[in-house]
């Protein structure tokens, strides 16, 4: 009843009619056309060429994949656990610092040509993912379950989150300090002429292949197996699934394995693109949430949708903009999206 | 010996007492049918007794074993299902998901126990991928009720089944209660349709303020003008 | 007191107390779906002005959808809402609340950890310190107007003999005290219509039979109208005339209790569900 | 040298005073409380001011002054989250505002050879009060800018717009350089009442007046710093507490409690909780100018969200949510371990440096891991805080008469 007053209340209401035809999906994939259109016209304007801006839609597809791997995680924990997890984007900081940690105790091997990176970097991705997704799980078991115990509600769970984000960081402050780092420091990358003029890094290529393979198995998991078939079941109804029998448990365990494993890679492969600093995560927030809720909270797919298009208006955006307004691109998106349709893209109407 | 066994059982929701020592029996492979005018406390009954309310008093015995205070995961291990009300399916999961979530608890293929199911509700074979969500109400219950069969339980409950569906349907709906019960399966029930359930149940209970007014056989209560009078007083 | 005087008592049109009174409250053809689920549909009926009047059904029948419709929590998919004469469709609760309609829930909503008596006293409308500015530039107004409301929160409580709870946190309540709160906290908006939602559910016989006293007492002394849900079908048959019986979402029967109560189809409606609906 | 200690007993006096005369019972008549609390507190400052050696005194100063600004801060959130249940995590965003808005309005535009490495939009050389209103202003319409849209949706999507909010707020100031210098400081913000520790005095000062406070050298300014910064405090303690004890007060409490039963009481929850947010945006504001010109200069980096934000939250939920005098107590409390901590981590370098080469230099950070363990723990063993909410928040709601 809260949710239903909270969504009616508000001045002067137009009639039904005009007000489903504002909030329709149509409008809003057309609104967000609107705003992609009107930013290549200004980058036009500006005198960018086609070509740069070609580029930079692919490169914002590109980081749009790193996106997909955080707002993924962000959207099912989100879903089935109902926690608004603030601490997601720290989670990512911690993945990329595991593995810089992990390079400083493995020999440098050759860089894999034309990457920029050896072959340690994916062992360590391989080893830093269950690592995160582990972190998660124990902030869970030490905070969220008993919060969960007491029947908290959601904004107590993201205090609580907030918590966690600045535990996180400041482990991270103190192992690493505050400077920026790289994983590896004077190795040439760079970009190759890809078609048509569009240059590319050879590491964004292989950036954007891993999160595609990522999700892709993400998505046998979530539709082939048991446990991603309870995942989608708990965030659909949880005390159906729990009637029906369901290890709500072990739901609890995956989710977290699974979302915080995305977020580890996710932050590897932010890092490997740009540099490391203990707040990127702090500062990828934003793109995130603005992707899951662009995407409707809960609904995977929907994440990586809205991350694709965040990605691409956020890289189109630095054509005539400062790149440093980045995440405040991803903010005015989602503030057109709370306007007009705040259950995004994929959700019921009223389902906000 | 009775499948089920509630004796002397009171709860209710905070400090708010619903049920006030409540008796029923339900004898294996019976249909036994709770009916009773609103607010009497029959979904409570339901819920008490698959372990989503705590009994204060009384006791809930499933076979030999005492089941009052166990949680409902524990319960549906026992071969104790449960389909609630509402909200009974899960939306976004197909049809077959929907099934295979029944029978998480096992391991192993499902595949049999599906087929039987789909062998019970010829309709669900044939949406097999649809998802849940997109459904009627008739069929939603029908995909509730095979989610609940897929472990094969012993006793089955059913909160209000017929609950917003149209006359058709609830026709088609009892008539499936009635084939799985058929197979074997000992159905408790809770129904507003008085007159379709009783004519269904083998026994039947009224509940009046959260406690049993009169029970017998569903025929002979289904001619009782004493019913009638329970429902609108006087 | 002037605000304590009912000012709905005498019809203005000086019609004689026993003859049938206007509509105070009128819902025409309402309907409401949710995702496919007809909830209620084309219901209309009239709630006369001085009247107890009961909404009675089996469960599902629309009931509490339909008091949600016409206190502003849902918004209709069609149909009106009117109280005496004033179209109060799509307005918001709180538009609703200030044309005197009040309602209860079926489970109490308090503010648990505010006093009884903070509960009571946040009720008036056009409070003048409610205004952020008001206490601090006109504290002698805000107090004055304070120490009326008190008063008429304390007089209020006294009617309800809830005054011995008048400091205990609205959460420590038993669900009947709670029942009793949520009619006192109508009572300090001087409403003209109140809508009550299950006000016998949970509560214990003598509390029971407290409320039903203050509900005709109110009802003759303040001249205030009475719609209400109610399961309990003996209170409704000793307490309400007419009685008006939800079924599937739309008006099945209405009358006074005796006629209703002998009116087969109702009967059906509660045994048979739906069937006894179908062209009802 | 008694001599300036009279004149920063003076000054001291203030906070003092005002805690004395709380501390005296209200049935004592207010014009008593009010002499006797300044008798009180002048006698303890005067005290405090010849015993305690000027270097731990000036300590002491400074870390009363960023107490005091933290703890308008925590009120500004306690009318957010702690009276109405708004969860507000861009506190930097409403602070920066009012901080850069109040430099804005006050410092003079750079002429000469300055106007080549210092940039801002405009300088009024406004005073010190024009720059304080001027920042409320300017937090206020920021959050009604926000609120609007995201008050009336569900209750984390507010979280996620003030994070936005106060990102894009740093964003700007870091980036525009036109707007206030960019990611140099904005210099020369002035001190107010400066003119009590300079030579000439101030002019319009009696003359008994100003010979009193003769003895004063600029670098006793903090001590005038610390009265304008603790009667903010004063002033907005009581300006939040007899409206919050008012009926205003008592409608955002409903609302927290229940939104639907507040809307049935004819309350309109959507424009109660946008009026909440932006009174604690304006409070936030005047936070942030109160801190513009005791820093003299600021830039973007001050409004991060772990000094701006975080602290300030768990400032609130150490002191008690829903309870001013538990925002005070817990701006300063926090305040006081996070500047205590130092130290510790001062003691435990040795062992810092055992484990790591790098580690000592990162101690300061062990402050942080404190603080986020520190909020983990009130959420979860002790939610009401140290001081809880009171029972009786309305004036004359209480069950005695008063």
């Amino acid at each position: 009843m809260a949710r239903v007053l909270a969504r009616r209340a508000g001045g002067p209401r137009p009639s039904a009619r005009l007000r489903r035809a504002i909030g329709s999906r149509t409008a809003l994939v057309a609104l967000l056309a609107l705003v992609l259109v009107g930013l290549w016209w200004l980058a036009g304007a500006q005198g960018v060429t086609g070509q740069r801006l070609l580029s930079l839609a692919v490169r914002g597809v590109m980081l749009g994949g790193i996106l997909a791997l955080g707002a993924i995680g962000l959207t099912l924990i989100f879903g089935v656990l109902r926690i608004p997890n603030f601490a997601h984007g720290d989670l990512m900081t911690w993945g990329a610092y595991l593995a810089l940690f992990g390079l400083t105790l493995l020999p440098a091997g050759q860089p894999l040509a034309p990457f920029s990176f050896g072959a340690e970097l994916l062992l360590l991705l391989v080893l830093v993912m269950p690592l995160v997704g582990l972190t998660g799980y124990l902030l869970d078991r030490l905070v969220f379950r008993r919060l969960r115990a007491r029947r908290a509600p959601s904004v107590i769970l993201a205090m609580a989150a907030l918590g966690g984000a600045f535990l996180l960081r400041s482990v991270i402050y103190l192992g690493w300090g505050a400077d920026f780092r790289n994983f590896y420091t004077g190795r040439p990358r760079p970009a190759v002429e890809l078609f048509a003029g569009i240059r590319v890094r050879p590491d964004q290529l292989f950036i954007l292949g891993l999160a595609l393979l990522l999700i892709f198995l993400l998505y046998l998991l979530l539709e082939r197996s048991k446990m991603g078939k309870a995942m989608r079941a708990t965030a659909d109804n949880a005390d159906l699934a729990r009637i029906s029998g369901i290890d709500t448990e072990g739901v609890i365990r995956w989710t977290w394995l699974i979302g915080g494993g995305l977020a580890g890679a996710g932050g590897v492969m932010f890092a490997l693109d740009t540099q490391l600093r203990p707040e990127m995560g702090w500062w990828l927030m934003l793109p995130l949430f603005s992707s899951v809720i662009l995407g409707t909270i809960g609904n995977a797919y929907g994440a990586l949708v809205g991350a694709l298009i965040i990605g691409v208006v956020w890289q189109t955006s630095t054509a005539f903009l400062n790149p440093a307004y980045g995440p405040g691109v991803a903010f005015a998106v989602l503030i057109l999206v709370l306007l007009f349709r705040p259950q995004g893209i994929f959700g019921r109407p009223g389902g906000a | 010996m009775a499948l089920l066994t509630v004796e002397g059982l009171t709860t209710g929701y905070g400090e708010m007492e619903v049920l006030r020592s409540l008796t029923l029996r339900v004898e294996p492979g019976r249909i036994v049918s709770i009916i009773g005018p609103n607010g009497a406390g029959k979904s409570t009954a339901m819920k008490a007794v698959f372990g989503l309310l705590k009994p204060w008093q009384g006791s809930i015995r499933f076979g030999e074993r005492e089941i009052g205070g166990l949680s409902p995961d524990r319960i549906v291990r026992l071969g104790m299902c449960y389909v609630p009300q509402t909200d009974n399916v899960f939306p976004s999961l197909t049809v077959e998901e929907n099934l295979e979530m029944g029978a998480f608890v096992l391991s192993g293929s499902t595949k049999e126990r599906k087929e039987r199911v789909f062998d019970l509700f010829p309709r669900l074979a044939e949406r097999r991928r649809q998802r849940a969500g997109k459904m009627s109400g008739g069929e939603r219950q029908m995909v509730a009720m095979g989610r609940a069969l897929m472990l094969d339980p012993k006793l089955l409950l059913l909160d209000e089944p017929s609950a917003g569906l149209a006359p058709l349907l609830v026709d088609l709906i009892f008539e499936k209660v009635r084939d799985i019960n058929a197979s074997g399966v000992a159905v408790l029930m809770v129904e507003q349709n008085a007159r379709k359930s009783l004519e269904l149940a083998d026994h039947a209970y009224v509940l009046v303020g959260g406690s049993n007014a009169i029970d017998g056989a569903g025929h002979d209560l289904l001619g009782d003008p004493e019913v009638g009078r329970l429902y609108l007083g006087g | 007191m002037e605000r304590m005087t009912p000012k709905h008592v005498d019809d203005p049109t000086g019609i004689p107390a026993d003859a049938p009174r206007p509509a105070l409250l009128r819902v025409e053809g309402l309907t409401k779906s949710f995702g496919g689920l007809q909830a209620v549909n084309h219901c209309s009926f009239d709630v006369r002005a001085g009247s107890i009047t009961a909404l009675i059904g089996p469960n599902g029948a629309g009931k509490t959808t339909v008091f949600s419709l016409i206190s502003g929590f849902l918004r209709p998919d069609r149909g009106r809402v009117v109280l005496d004469g004033e179209d109060l469709t799509g307005l918001l609760p709180h538009q609703v609340f200030r044309r005197g309609l009040c309602r209860t829930f079926q489970i109490p909503r308090e503010h648990g950890s505010m006093t009884v008596l903070e509960n009571l006293m946040l009720v008036p409308p056009d409070q003048l310190g409610e205004r952020f500015w008001n206490p601090l530039l006109r504290p002698r107004a805000v107090r004055a107007q304070e120490r009326a409301i008190r008063e008429k929160a304390l007089e209020v409580l006294d009617l309800l003999t809830l005054s011995h709870l008048r400091d205990e946190y609205a959460a420590n309540l038993s669900g009947g005290q709670k029942k009793l709160l949520e009619l006192a906290r109508t009572l300090m908006a001087d409403p003209r219509i109140v809508l009550l939602d299950e006000p016998a559910a949970g509560v214990n016989p003598s509390l029971m039979a407290r409320i039903r006293e203050k509900i005709v007492q109110l009802n003759a002394e303040r001249g205030i109208t009475f719609l209400l849900i109610e399961h309990d079908i003996p209170l409704v048959m000793g307490l309400c005339d007419p009685v008006i019986v939800l079924n599937q979402g739309t008006k099945l029967a209405e009358g006074p209790p005796a006629i209703v109560r002998g009116d087969p189809r109702v009967l059906e409606a509660y045994l048979g569900g739906q069937h006894g609906a179908v062209d009802g | 040298m008694g001599d300036a200690a009279l004149a920063k007993s003076l000054l001291l006096a203030l906070p003092l005073a005002f805690l004395a005369a709380r501390a005296l019972p209200a049935r004592v008549p207010w014009i008593a409380r009010a002499l006797l609390g300044a008798a009180a507190g002048w006698a303890v400052a005067f005290v405090v001011a010849l015993v305690v050696p000027p270097g731990q005194m000036a300590y002491l100063v400074s870390f009363a002054i960023v107490g005091s600004i933290y703890a308008v801060l925590a009120l500004g959130l306690n009318v957010q989250w702690g009276y109405t249940g708004l969860f507000n995590i861009g506190i930097a965003a409403f602070f920066a505002i009012g901080a850069f808005t109040s430099a804005l309005v006050t410092t003079s535009m750079p002429t000469g050879a300055a106007a080549a490495f210092s940039q801002q939009a405009f300088g009024l050389g406004a005073p010190f009060l024009a720059g304080v209103v001027a920042a409320g202003v300017a937090a206020g319409v920021l959050a009604l800018l926000v609120g609007g849209p995201t008050l009336r949706l569900r209750e984390d999507y507010l979280a996620i717009a003030t994070i936005g909010i106060a990102e894009l707020v740093r964003l700007v100031f870091q980036n525009e350089r036109w707007l206030a210098n960019g990611p140099q400081p904005l210099r020369g913000i002035p001190q107010p009442l400066a003119c009590l520790v300079r030579d000439p005095g101030c002019g319009w000062l009696p003359p008994p007046l100003a010979a009193l406070f003769d003895p004063l050298a600029p670098r006793d300014y903090p001590y005038v710093y610390l009265a304008i910064a603790t009667l903010f405090v004063i002033v907005v303690y009581l300006v939040l507490e007899r409206a919050i004890r008012s009926p205003w007060g008592r409608v955002l409490r409903a609302v927290r409690e229940d939104e639907a039963a507040a809307a049935m009481a004819g309350k309109d929850v959507a424009r109660v909780r946008l009026q909440a947010f932006v009174v604690g945006a304006v409070i936030m504001g005047l936070g942030g100018a109160l801190y513009a010109h005791y820093m003299i200069a600021i830039d973007y980096t001050h409004f991060d969200a772990l000094y701006a934000t975080f602290l300030v939250w768990v400032m609130l939920m150490l002191g008690g949510s829903g309870n001013n005098r538990g925002a005070i107590l817990g701006a300063f409390a926090l305040w006081g371990v996070w500047t205590g901590a130092a130290f510790l981590v001062d003691l435990a370098r040795p062992v810092l440096a055992a484990i790591s080469s790098d580690l000592p230099a990162r101690g300061p950070y062990l402050r942080l891991l404190f603080i986020a363990l520190l909020m983990l723990f009130i959420l979860l063993y002790r939610p009401k805080g140290l001081i809880g909410e009171e029972r009786f928040v309305s004036r004359d709601s209480q069950g005695r008469d008063g």
